[in-house]
């Protein structure tokens, strides 16, 4: 019989793609199936918990930088460095860093499948009709103190039923029609899209290295963030929660109340397809330090160290990292692969769903920085989340609620 | 969950308890526990397995650290003094009650209402069914389908509010309301059942009291308080009793909902055991925090119990 | 109450009562009428459209969508989130689910409440006693060693596992069942012993034959509870092979990270879900009602 | 205190039950009326209607010669004793005495005096504290008349106040019932009842309902009269039937003649009867029943006698019953005889039909008039 | 087929109460036995002990001369109606006529054969495919009665088979218990019942048993005997007040002299009477009870009279009940007399003792023997 392999991801949308690149690892590899599962985000972790604890976890599954140091101090993802090694894997191939994101004190975890940036999508109808010129959206700053053209920009974008603009002062903040910026949520420790750019272009750091139990979001240059992006709603150039409620961001700029929202890479298909207006990609804001900084994600595909198929098992996620799988995956449009020079083929296929967006590229190709690897994340990011939605949509004041979250933070780091 | 406690049956039964007499058992003496046995061994089997033997575990477990990937780590009573001083902890119990003391005094008095309401207006089954109907649907459902009537943005109820000039509300969004919304739905679901049950018991009670109290000159107000209410004790303390220790175990509404936030607003204490138990993989502070829930509800419904046996039903 | 006068005028207080009734039947109805709504509408219409009261272009195509009918292409075109939970598997789990359940807890606690309202036998009263007594334990405190007892015997992510706890007894089903056992009347046993049967004869051609009703009752009863459970399907098989339809619900609600609820998708997934309630609800109205009022709810 | 009057009184369920039709009734001042009849004859249809629990469809109900039909019950000076008893289960025995005075916020002092009295009266007082349940069938019975008597009613109701106590119970509080109704004063009795021990031995008067068809034929009252009159003098078939037990025996046969105290009947079987009655409104050769009691029959050859095979007898010590064959399967006459007096079956008996003790009714089933004198026999010693 | 027999049969639960004592009685072939009594007084435990749904304490139970005590119930050769009817509601006429048979592996043409034979004697062959639900009172009875034929047991047992039954139902189904058994051949009866008129119709013969104290004092038996012997010469109070309604009059009394056929007793208030009975077992002085049935005192100043104050009467129509002025409150002396015969409460009456019907017991209550020839007098005409 064949050798059975289980496949988990959680976005449904990359489902296809890999599901060619089973097929086709299929034909090569007559005696193995690969079976392609998915399982939403919000069950994703704790499935695969009890996946390992019940020895029935998925042979091979995608997982998230921020979730598996956990794993690996766990005991549960198997050691590929040796695999890599004999079968010559060469870490170069792939875009810098994202194969060390997955390496610890010599050992290998994961192949990288794709990366992922962030960038703005504006709704240039809008821009337009306020009278700011396209190109003024690639040259955007920001500072915490009084927002830079990023912060003008959004507040003139902003307006109440009368058509006034944030800037004006008869603006009627309780009737406001469209929104100039929206933050999509709280962000949990590593506020990907929410403020990790905003506050790590300030000068900010999440940790002095991967692994390291010195956490910073105590640093006032992180509270002075939050706090400034935390005023948005109270100026009414944010939706408040209540306003906001289940809908995240994207659909708020979907219905047009929204005129610029912070968006990641993978994204780009599923807005592309739904959205009716002009719009664009645009990069970040620079910021104090007159630098534009993204956090540079990606999804690196594991071994369960429970497999009854190893062999099988990494051969099929070496697949998934060659050029072959992954050009499947860039001409579906969906993300970037994690190979050098394939998101050029990405990106034509997204353009030709109408999309532009090399700015990620040019992103990711800019500074970036790599999310929070940590152990103990999953409380971590509890604690930071419970902050950071107190911040941002209760409006406390950032700083002593940082300082307390980080104390505990690093108590969890350290144990 | 595996098992809910049902205090007023327990309490039924021992009443209830008939002496042992098997008049023909002379008839077939061995036979006769040959056959007990084997009837109930499956039931027996059962208990031991996922009852008895679970709650000593649990014990057992508390007293380890374990993540059920590494070996479970003999920890002595760390786990009881970690909860002692863990805020969430405590925050989750007073979330809890929090819950319960919005839901219930709620869910009674509309329950009560309707009893009343269709006691004295219909006996039609389909009124009772569709009164019953929230109660029928599971959990999940019923949260899922408020969660979407009540989004802050696109929901039905604030559209409605906007149309009659009120103020958008941000229900299960909001810090400060969404518990009270989380109880709310759960009155909507719950008091049905309730109403039912009070209907039951209304309808227990002897029409001709009422006529005799007519007689006797009794006005319909007067009826209701000191006929109808006093009469309804019973199935007022067991719908208390009931409906507090399934309160202090709500769960499944907050975890389809709003997962114990916003700000955990909702972090109820079964919620916090669970995502201690299969988000952190903390088995051991689960179950010291379990143990500790456990034994609040036991304390609670004892008390309880004497209030009811002190409280018997006078229509028995 | 008209007790005293069964043919009274109209009243006002009456009025009142009966707009308060109507009142409370139509919160009761409305959020299954918005579901409904929401399900027939298209997705693409969803949002400009979600304060109206009425579909605007009803459609069929989110009930094709959730049963798998289109595939995750089709469903993102539609506005939908591509993602596959299959409800038609779902719907066979909570079927299997349910029916086993149903099945094994009714006829082991039948058995055994029969054993204790007729059969002698040393240790009866304690048994008895600690059965009833499981009913106190809160299932928060169950559920961490129940799931590890499920993973050491390697059932976790079957139905075995999911339906375990139930299959072999249930507290509040003995203690109901032998109740009724209590009531028969012993004469009629009595008479078949005459007559040279043996006991378990009794219980199978007497007893069980005459307790359909509270069988039928308890059945119900356990039947709603499992149609309904969420928590232990979900902790014991959260993977789509196994997933009941709570479950599914849930899993379906939480596709993609950060994104939004395919509402209308969820909402006809829902529909479906209720179904069978409205059914069971339409055909046993009575007994359902008489049921849940007997249990005072589990 | 109160007379109760009932003028064509009609009640019906919904449109289609007539339970009650066309009921004239006129309790006076201090009159004890039982009412009986068939089960579901509307005999708590009617007590309750008087009540104000019902209401009568059309007619007039008049209370100490007040119209009461629209008036509410608390305010027609009546009381009712439940067959239930209807007491608070909630509440004492004395809260029970108490309830009506309370609600009516009488004096406290006053209700206190009230219900020790009632409580002396009925032999209460040592179960003032307890509630109902801790109470035997035959004290919650009194409780129940104890909360009527506090009300101090002009008319006492009671809706088969016995039937929930056994027989040597029942006996008793029968008589306590008659005591106390004595013992009322002026107030007048109702009282429903299926058992014609207590009918014939409590009431002042008897109302006897008809059930079935023959309401709508002949209104719901079958005869209202004393408890020997019905005994004595039934007006119908039905009537005669229904008191007395064992039951009257019926013979049907032809009328030969008709005088005015005597009439000549042929039975099937050929037998020529003299019967004491004034059939003169029939003409002869119409048909008729004669009836006679058990009791009345009497064995041996001497008056007018028939002679018949005994299909069985019963030996109960003090009477003898004999069943002989009347020629009807499953319908035998009944004779009740000595207790010393036998007859195995099978063997043949003469049974003898004075023509004074006969009934004689037409073929509608209504009586013809006896022509006897029923005197009472005073035993009493002239003191 | 098969005699009963019970030799010192004992019964109690648990340690403390015991409910039958001493119980010795043989049921001969083709008997029937009625066994009566208070209730409680342990008439069901006996008919169970010998269905052998009980268990003996003590003693010894033959049935057909064989030892039963340790035989299951089912190998007894014994058949019981139960008062409940015990039929299966699931199952139809004919399902559970068979039922015995089919569990004993019967021969299904020789179950049809018995089942059709049993339907026949019974006229249930209409109705052998209906649920028992669908049957009336006396059809259910009938059935039940079915059930217990076609075992063709020695005994039949019947448990109170009638209470369940409206009056004139109980008086039917009675009489075809009865004739039932004469058709069953040699097949014995024991039949549990708490009426009276059932007990003395159907008996051969009557065990009548003690309940309460009395048992532990002088055993369960009171009397076994025929109807005619209860009735005439009951051997003690207890019996003489059980058998009879309404109950005999008791007068206390002291023996004055016994001779060998007559005793002179002074009555408490003073009045001397003959009776003829043997009390020369006691000494003058002795007291004695005198007991006079109510029918047999005569009203009237007929043989050695008392005269007394009325209290209440009671016009049954063909009786009259007068209820005379005891001395003992409560417990008034009961004249049964003739219809017409009326006295108004608060007059005086005579009633007259006559001799030959008084009875006589000890202080211990035991009966002292009648000297009186209670012959039967038969009616039948010789033909
Ligand atoms: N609410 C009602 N609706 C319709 N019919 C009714 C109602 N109440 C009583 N009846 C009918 O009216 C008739 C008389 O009932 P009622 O209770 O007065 O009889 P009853 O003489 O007291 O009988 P019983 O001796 O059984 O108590 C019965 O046929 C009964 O079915
Ligand atoms: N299982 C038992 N345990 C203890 N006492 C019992 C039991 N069964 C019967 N008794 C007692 O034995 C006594 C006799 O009961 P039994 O049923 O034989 O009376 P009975 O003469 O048939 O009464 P009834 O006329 O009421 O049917 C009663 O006092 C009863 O309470
Ligand atoms: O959807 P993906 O796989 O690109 O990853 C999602 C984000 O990284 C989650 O924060
Ligand atoms: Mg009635
Ligand atoms: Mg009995």
């Amino acid at each position: 019989a064949p050798v059975q392999l289980r496949h988990l991801l959680w976005d449904a949308s990359q489902r296809p793609m890999y599901q060619q690149c089973a097929r086709d690892f299929e034909r090569l590899h007559p005696g193995v199936q690969v079976r392609v599962q998915q399982q939403g985000w919000d069950d994703y972790w704790s499935s695969l918990s009890t996946g390992f604890i019940a020895n029935t976890a998925p042979d091979v599954f995608a997982n998230h930088l921020s979730k598996f140091p956990e794993q690996v101090d766990n005991g549960v993802l198997l050691d590929i460095a040796p695999l890599a090694q004999r079968d010559r894997v060469d870490p170069a191939a792939y875009l810098p860093g994202l194969y060390d994101n997955w390496s610890r004190q010599g050992r290998q975890y994961a192949l990288p499948a794709d990366w992922d940036t962030v960038a703005l999508l504006v709704n240039l109808d809008m821009t337009r009709r306020a009278g700011i010129a396209d190109e003024a959206l690639q040259r955007l700053d920001w500072n915490p103190r009084d927002g830079g053209s990023f912060g003008r920009l959004i507040a003139r974008l902003t307006r109440d039923e009368a058509d006034r603009d944030a800037l004006d002062p008869a603006f009627d903040k309780r009737r406001v029609k469209v929104f100039g910026y929206q933050t999509p949520a709280a962000g949990g420790m590593m506020g990907q899209t929410e403020w990790s750019h905003f506050a790590v272009s300030n000068g900010w750091r999440f940790q002095d290295a991967p692994w390291s139990q010195v956490l910073h979001y105590d640093d006032p240059r992180l509270a002075e963030t939050l706090d400034w992006l935390a005023a948005l709603p109270r100026r009414g150039v944010s939706a408040t929660p209540q306003q906001l409620g289940r809908l995240g961001a994207e659909t708020l700029f979907t219905m047009g109340r929204v005129a610029v929202v912070p968006i990641g890479a993978w994204m780009t298909g599923q807005m592309a397809r739904q959205l009716k207006f002009p719009h664009a990609w645009v990069p970040l804001p620079v910021g104090p330090g007159g630098q534009r900084t993204s956090m540079m994600g990606g999804i690196g595909h594991v071994i369960w160290k429970g497999t009854r198929h190893p062999e099988q098992a990494w051969q099929w996620v070496r697949y998934l990292g060659s050029p072959a799988c992954q050009q499947v995956v860039a001409q579906a449009g969906v993300v970037y692969p994690a190979i050098r020079g394939l998101a050029e083929v990405a990106l034509q296929a997204q353009s030709r769903l109408g999309a532009d967006a090399r700015v990620f590229l040019a992103t990711a190709q800019g500074k970036t920085f790599a999310p929070p690897i940590v152990a103990n994340a999953a409380e971590i990011n509890e604690v930071l989340d419970s902050a950071m939605q107190r911040i941002l949509f209760s409006g406390e004041p950032a700083g002593p609620l940082l300082r307390e979250a980080n104390r505990q933070a690093r108590a969890l780091a350290a144990r | 969950m595996i098992a809910e406690v049902n205090a007023n049956n327990i309490s039924a039964m021992t009443d209830h308890e008939a002496p042992a007499q098997a008049a023909w058992r002379t008839a077939l003496p061995g036979r006769e526990a040959w056959t007990a046995w084997a009837m109930i061994a499956p039931a027996l089997l059962g208990f031991v397995l996922f009852y008895a033997l679970p709650a000593l575990r649990a014990v057992e477990i508390s007293f380890t650290d374990w993540n059920l990937l590494r070996p479970p780590r003999d920890v002595g009573w760390a786990n009881y003094q970690r909860l002692w001083h863990d805020e969430r902890f405590w925050q989750g119990m007073k979330l809890s009650l929090g819950y319960a003391l919005m839901n219930i005094p709620l869910q009674t008095m509309l329950g009560l209402g309707l009893a009343v309401a269709m006691d004295r207006l219909t006996r039609s089954l389909f009124v009772k069914s569709v009164v019953l109907l929230p109660y029928l649907l599971s959990n999940v459902l019923v949260a899922l389908v408020w969660l979407w009537m009540l989004d802050p943005a696109l929901g039905a109820v604030n559209a409605l509010i906007e149309q009659l000039g009120g103020e958008r509300q941000p229900f299960f969004s909001g810090a400060d309301q969404a518990l009270a919304t989380v109880a709310a739905v759960n009155v909507w679901r719950h008091m049905g059942l309730v109403a039912m049950l009070f209907l039951a018991g209304l309808q227990n009670i002897p029409r001709t009291l009422y006529e005799a109290a007519a007689m006797e000159g009794a006005s319909e107000w007067q009826m209701f308080r000191r006929i109808t209410l006093p009469l309804l004790r019973p199935v007022m303390v067991f719908v208390l009793v009931t409906s507090v220790t399934g309160s202090l175990q709500i769960f499944d509404t907050v975890a389809v909902t709003t997962k114990g936030g916003p700000q955990d607003a909702t972090r109820v204490i079964v919620h916090y055991i669970v995502q201690n138990a299969f988000g952190f993989l903390k088995m051991g502070y689960a179950s010291a925090m379990s143990m500790v829930l456990c034994a609040v509800m036991l304390l609670y419904t004892v008390l309880q119990m004497r209030l009811m046996r002190a409280d018997q039903n006078d229509l028995a | 109450m008209d007790h005293a006068s069964p043919n009274p005028p109209p009243g006002l207080g009456r009025l009142l009562a009966w707009a308060a009734l109507a009142a409370m039947l139509v919160l009761t109805v409305a959020p299954l009428l918005v579901m409904l709504k929401t399900a027939v509408e298209h997705p693409q219409a969803l949002y400009a459209h979600a304060a109206d009261w009425w579909p605007s272009e009803p459609t069929g195509v989110n009930f094709v969508r959730v049963a798998g009918g289109l595939d995750a292409e089709q469903s993102l075109a539609l506005g939908g989130s591509g993602a596959e939970v299959n409800f038609v598997r779902a719907l066979l789990n909570s079927l299997l689910f349910t029916a086993l359940v149903v099945i094994l807890q009714t006829t082991n606690s039948a058995m055994a409440a029969y054993a204790f309202a007729r059969l002698e036998f040393p240790g009866r009263r304690l048994i008895f006693g600690a059965f009833i007594g499981s009913m106190m334990l809160p299932g928060v405190v169950l559920f961490i060693p129940n799931f590890i007892l499920i993973r050491d015997l390697g059932w976790l992510g079957t139905m075995a596992g999911m339906v375990a706890p139930f299959a072999l007894m249930s507290g509040f089903s003995i203690f109901f069942l032998r109740q009724f056992f209590l009531s028969v009347p012993r004469d009629l046993e009595e008479a078949a012993l005459l007559d040279g049967a043996s006991h378990f004869y009794i219980f199978r051609r007497i007893v069980l034959p005459l307790s359909t009703t509270p069988l039928a009752t308890i059945a119900m009863l356990t039947g709603i509870g499992a149609w309904n459970e969420f928590f232990w399907p979900f902790v014991v098989s959260p993977g789509e092979d196994m997933q009941v339809l709570p479950v599914a619900l849930q899993a379906f609600k939480s596709q993609t990270p950060q994104g939004q609820i395919d509402w209308s998708g969820l909402m006809a997934a829902s529909t479906i879900t209720v179904l069978p309630t409205l059914l069971l609800l339409m055909v046993f109205g009575r007994r359902v009602v008489e049921s849940v009022q007997f249990s005072g709810g589990r | 205190m109160a007379s109760v009057e009932l003028q064509s009184a009609h009640k019906s369920y919904g449109n289609a039950v007539t339970v009650l039709r066309d009921v004239n009734l006129a309790v006076a001042d201090g009159e004890f009326c039982v009412f009986v009849g068939p089960s579901g004859c509307g005999k708590s249809t009617l007590l309750r209607s008087i009540a104000g629990l019902e209401r009568l469809s059309s007619g007039r109900l008049l209370i100490g010669g007040r119209e009461m039909n629209d008036v509410a019950p608390a305010r027609r000076g009546v009381a009712m004793v439940f067959q239930s008893y209807a007491l608070f289960p909630h509440l004492t025995v004395y809260e029970n005495l108490a309830f009506g005075l309370t609600l009516a916020k009488v004096d406290k002092a006053v209700i206190d005096a009230k219900v020790q009295e009632a409580a002396r009266v009925l032999q209460l007082q040592p179960y003032l504290d307890r509630k109902p349940k801790a109470l035997s069938g035959g004290q919650r019975q009194r409780v129940a008349i104890g909360r009527a008597i506090v009300r101090e009613p002009g008319v006492f109701l009671f809706d088969e106040p016995l039937s929930n106590l056994d027989a040597a119970l029942r006996a008793q509080t029968r008589f306590e019932i008659a005591r106390l109704h004595r013992s009322f004063g002026q107030a007048s009795t109702i009282y429903v009842t299926h058992d014609q021990v207590e009918a014939m031995t409590l009431a002042d008067r008897i109302l006897l309902l008809h059930a079935g068809e023959a309401v709508a034929r002949h209104g719901s009252v079958a005869q209202f009269g004393t408890p020997l009159q019905l005994y004595h003098h039934p007006r119908s078939v039905f009537v005669a039937g229904f008191i007395g037990s064992p039951k009257m025996n019926f013979l049907p046969g032809t009328l030969l003649s008709a005088g005015p105290a005597e009439a000549r009947v042929r039975l099937r079987c050929g037998t020529e009867l003299t019967v004491a009655a004034d059939a003169q409104r029939l003409t002869p050769g119409a048909e008729v029943q004669v009836g006679i009691r058990p009791e009345h029959a009497e064995a041996g050859a001497g008056t007018q006698h028939l002679v018949r095979e005994v299909l069985w007898q019963e030996r109960l010590g003090d009477s003898t019953c004999l069943y002989l064959d009347s020629g009807t399967p499953g319908l035998p006459w009944v004779l009740r005889v000595d207790g010393r007096a036998c007859a195995e079956p099978g063997q043949r008996v003469a049974m003898s039909l004075p023509a004074s003790h006969l009934h004689l009714f037409d073929a509608d089933g209504w009586a013809l008039e006896r022509r006897v004198d029923i005197a009472d026999q005073s035993l009493a010693l002239t003191a």
